[in-house]
């Protein structure tokens, strides 16, 4: 299945789920409500044209005025990929876990909760795991993000 | 018991293979007595190199390499006298940040660094690892290096008159040159002029 | 550790009695300069410089120098790789456990200053001289496998520099 | 005899251990000396790379992500210029692309040479450590003449590549290409019928395939569990899909079956490598690209196969 295919297939399929946006290059990026995210997620992974078994990737972003966290899904079978975004806002950012649709979700998103500080629902561990245990300063990620000890690049 | 038997075989086989290194010559490199021949590229410590003939810095203060260090290694502190040229007033290298990755050489113009084969500088104290120009310098003295700079030279010439006495050299090869160049040399100095970072890096790496 | 550090006290008072300190000292001192047991203590890129020089073409036995497991088994920590603020307490456990003499060798810029990641880094640790103290700075990044055995020689020679007086104090 | 009570008990393994070759904690229940549940702590190396990257041009991010993955360095290189690529639609030229699969692969015929190495080490077995790092040196003597170092190479670049490479390297690379071929033969026959490499391997650690998809698994290990994906076949990118090799592929998805899976496909590198040193043309290597490059707006995210996954 090509690109094109991929999203022509999506868009009427999926018209009031995803949103295509144009941001996204060589692969497709498509956007979703923060609230329907698992149960899209679970439609992409059991839809017999797309099959998207393989969790490649979750990243955070923050962009100064939302949050971002944008879902790589692959598919093993089909070889197609697409990219979903989740967006969120600055305040009390929070999302749902993934992690009954694909298992492997479970560290990245302990991962974008540590580093980002968005909340995730009904996540089994959520518990902090790249940091240091006495770690109180906050979430690093975020782009205001400051501590005594952080020493910033030179302006040169 | 047949299992045990081939299972024996077979480490008896394997043995053979290490065996048959026995009477080899070894690889190894006796590192103190006999040393490896640095390939040309090889990136180790970061000298600053002096011109082949008066043995002058080629250094010009541009400041390119500061900015393309991505490690915030260098610092280079070059106020502009009264006669507006860039005078090199401080130029330290730490290599205790540094990560040899060789933009700095990739961004002077003026073959004034390089990255060189040497590697053999171990020391008990850490401030040992901060070189500044003159050690920089002094290492980098037996260095052999292309210089691409002879052309540039030229354009830049109207520039360090004074302090460098290979100039006059250049000026009489090819005059030609000096007058369609100087322009872009100055454009390039109102930039370095606007944007005016010299007096404020210590600053910020004071506060540091 | 008490009688060798006492010894030269006592042997002074003896007339001729230098002679046994001095020897004592080289002797001792050679011991421990040529048998150098290092930890593997290996985080990052700097870990795999460190298994390169320990085999076939760099060879570190030859400088008396064999790998332990064990902290309790060796004489010298070679901090290879990044220390991150999650690590840093668990290097000051191993340097604790490890038997006097003990040696340190920061190998790369990341263990003497936070090399690539002291800007802008939140979990790095800003060099390990405020965690242990270190004998040998090793500059790279990651260093040759020849630097790491210049290091070593080098740490070689401050061993054998030492005077009983001051053996075990760091 | 009657059975003895077995009782389970926890053992900590980590952060520093002899065998991790990296740092990372695991909280083991053991039952006599089967491992029953193993919980993994990580973040002993987070070292922020992400944020370091922030606040530096693109040229500058090139280096710092040489330490992010540093058995195979290329390949970051490689994986962030491809990105920026193919947000700004930058034409590679030919002969960099050549260049860039030849690093390529000989980066992941290195990373497999320490899998090699060290695994077996840490089974119990000094030799092959001794004999995967001697082979290694060679293809560390080739980046070192090429770009200058061996290990944190920052020569793949935003465009194509920094250096060409020396008049020497192509015979040189000949030789090490088919010396490390004899030799992979020779690492077979000392490990694969050995009964103690065998007993230690074989039926340990294993992992079925939908366990392994659930888990987002990839790479070696993913193809050794049975399941036939590549993205150098199946996602090409560079010019994979000019070269011709096999994808090795085993079912049982155990520890021997990763070995073996390595040791197949460092042969299948070496052949890429030798069609690619056929295939390589004169010309430029880099593309016309400012050092403060900055790519177009947008998105992408990349992915290529790296030799760990």
């Amino acid at each position: 299945m090509t690109n094109e295919e991929l999203k022509s297939y999506i868009e009427t399929n999926y018209t009031s789920l995803l949103t295509h946006n144009e941001a996204g290059k060589y692969d497709l990026l498509f956007e979703v409500d923060a609230v329907n995210l698992v149960t899209v997620c679970e439609k992409l992974k059991n839809d017999p044209e797309l099959l998207f078994d393989y969790f490649c990737n979750l990243s955070g972003a923050d962009t100064t005025e939302k949050f971002e966290a944008i879902y790589n899904l692959g598919s093993i079978k089909k070889k197609i990929r697409i990219d979903i975004k989740v967006v969120l806002p600055h305040e009390n950012p929070v999302i749902d876990s993934v992690q009954t649709v694909w298992p492997a979700a479970n560290w990245y998103e302990r991962e974008m909760w540590e580093l980002y500080g968005i909340h995730i629902n009904n996540h089994d561990n959520l518990t902090r795991f790249l940091l240091h245990d006495e770690w109180d300063e906050g979430y690093p990620m975020r782009k205001d993000w400051d501590a005594p000890d952080f020493i910033r690049f030179p302006d040169l | 018991m047949l299992g045990y038997i081939k299972g024996l075989v077979e480490l008896v086989k394997g043995l053979g293979i290490t065996g048959k290194h026995l009477g080899k010559h070894a690889v190894t490199l006796q590192y103190p007595e006999e040393k490896d021949i640095m390939p040309e590229r090889s990136r180790g410590v970061v000298v600053l190199l002096s011109d082949k003939e008066d043995g002058s810095l080629n250094c010009t203060a541009c400041e390119l390499c500061m900015r393309a260090c991505p490690t915030a290694a260098i610092r280079i502190i070059a106020p502009r006298g009264e006669d507006k040229k860039k005078k090199l007033e401080l130029f330290e290298l730490d290599f205790s940040l540094c990560c040899y990755c060789g933009l700095c050489e990739e961004a002077c113009n003026f073959s004034a660094l390089k990255l060189t084969g040497k590697y053999e500088y171990s020391t008990g104290n850490k401030d040992d690892l901060l070189w500044d120009v003159n050690k920089l310098q002094d290492v980098g003295r037996d260095v052999d290096y292309v210089d691409k700079r002879k052309k540039k030279v030229k354009k830049v010439a109207p520039k360090p008159t004074e302090t460098v006495d290979s100039k006059p050299k250049s000026d009489e090869i090819k005059t030609d040159k000096i007058e369609t160049k100087p322009s872009a040399t100055e454009n390039k100095t109102d930039k370095i002029e606007t944007t005016k970072p010299v007096d404020e890096k210590p600053k910020s790496e004071g506060e540091a | 550790m008490g009688i060798i550090k006492k010894l030269p006290i006592y042997s002074e008072k003896i007339p001729g009695g230098g002679i046994v300190t001095t020897s004592v000292e080289q002797i001792l001192n050679f011991a421990q300069a040529k048998s150098l047991w290092y930890l593997l203590f290996g985080t990052a890129c700097c870990a795999i410089e460190l298994m390169c020089t320990g085999a076939s073409r760099y060879d570190f036995d030859r400088l008396g120098m064999i790998f332990r497991a064990s902290p309790r088994q060796s004489d010298l920590i070679i901090a290879a790789g990044t220390i991150t603020k999650k690590m840093a307490p668990r290097l000051r456990t191993l340097y604790d456990q490890m038997a006097e003499p003990r040696y340190v060798i920061a190998m790369g810029g990341c263990t003497i200053k936070g090399g690539p990641f002291y800007y802008d880094s939140y979990s790095v640790e800003k060099g390990i001289e405020h965690i242990i103290p270190v004998d040998v700075f090793i500059p790279g990044c990651p260093p040759r496998p020849e630097s790491l055995l210049e290091g070593c020689l080098t740490l070689q020679k401050q061993i054998q520099q030492r005077k009983l007086a001051d053996w075990q104090e760091k | 005899m009657t059975d003895l009570r077995t009782e389970e008990f926890d053992i900590n393994m980590g952060p520093h251990h002899p065998s991790t070759h990296g740092v990372c904690r695991l909280l083991l229940t053991m039952d006599g000396e089967k491992v029953v549940k193993v919980v993994p702590y990580i973040g002993y190396l987070h070292r922020a790379i992400e944020k370091i990257c922030e606040n530096r041009t693109y040229a500058m991010c090139i280096p710092i992500l040489d330490r992010f993955e540093y058995v195979t360095a290329m390949s970051c290189n490689y994986v962030f210029s491809l990105a920026a690529e193919r947000l700004s639609g930058i034409e590679v030229p030919e002969r960099a692309e050549y260049l860039r699969v030849i690093m390529l692969e000989l980066n992941r015929i290195a990373s497999h040479l320490i899998f090699f190495g060290t695994t077996a080490m840490d089974i119990g077995a000094l030799t092959p450590f001794l004999y995967a790092l001697r082979e290694r040196e060679y293809i560390m003597d080739l980046f070192e003449m090429t770009c200058g170092q061996r290990l944190t190479y920052n020569y793949i670049r935003v465009g194509g590549v920094s250096k060409d490479i020396p008049e020497k390297f192509i015979p040189q690379c000949k030789v090490t290409i088919s010396t490390i071929t004899e030799k992979v033969e020779e690492y077979k026959r000392l490990l694969n019928k050995n009964p103690i490499w065998k007993m230690r391997t074989i039926g340990i650690g294993k992992l079925d395939a939908d366990l392994a998809i659930a888990y987002g698994v990839s790479g070696p290990i993913l193809r050794a569990s049975g399941i036939d994906y590549d993205l150098r076949r199946d996602d090409p990118y560079s010019i994979y899909d000019r070269f011709d090799f096999n994808i090795p592929v085993y079912h049982n998805g155990d520890v021997f079956d990763r070995y073996m899976l390595r040791l197949d496909e460092i042969q299948e590198s070496c052949k890429i490598v030798a069609q690619a040193l056929e295939g390589i043309e004169e010309g430029p290597i880099r593309a016309k690209v400012s050092p403060n490059f900055k790519p177009a707006a947008g998105e992408t995210y990349t992915r290529i196969e790296n030799s760990r996954g």
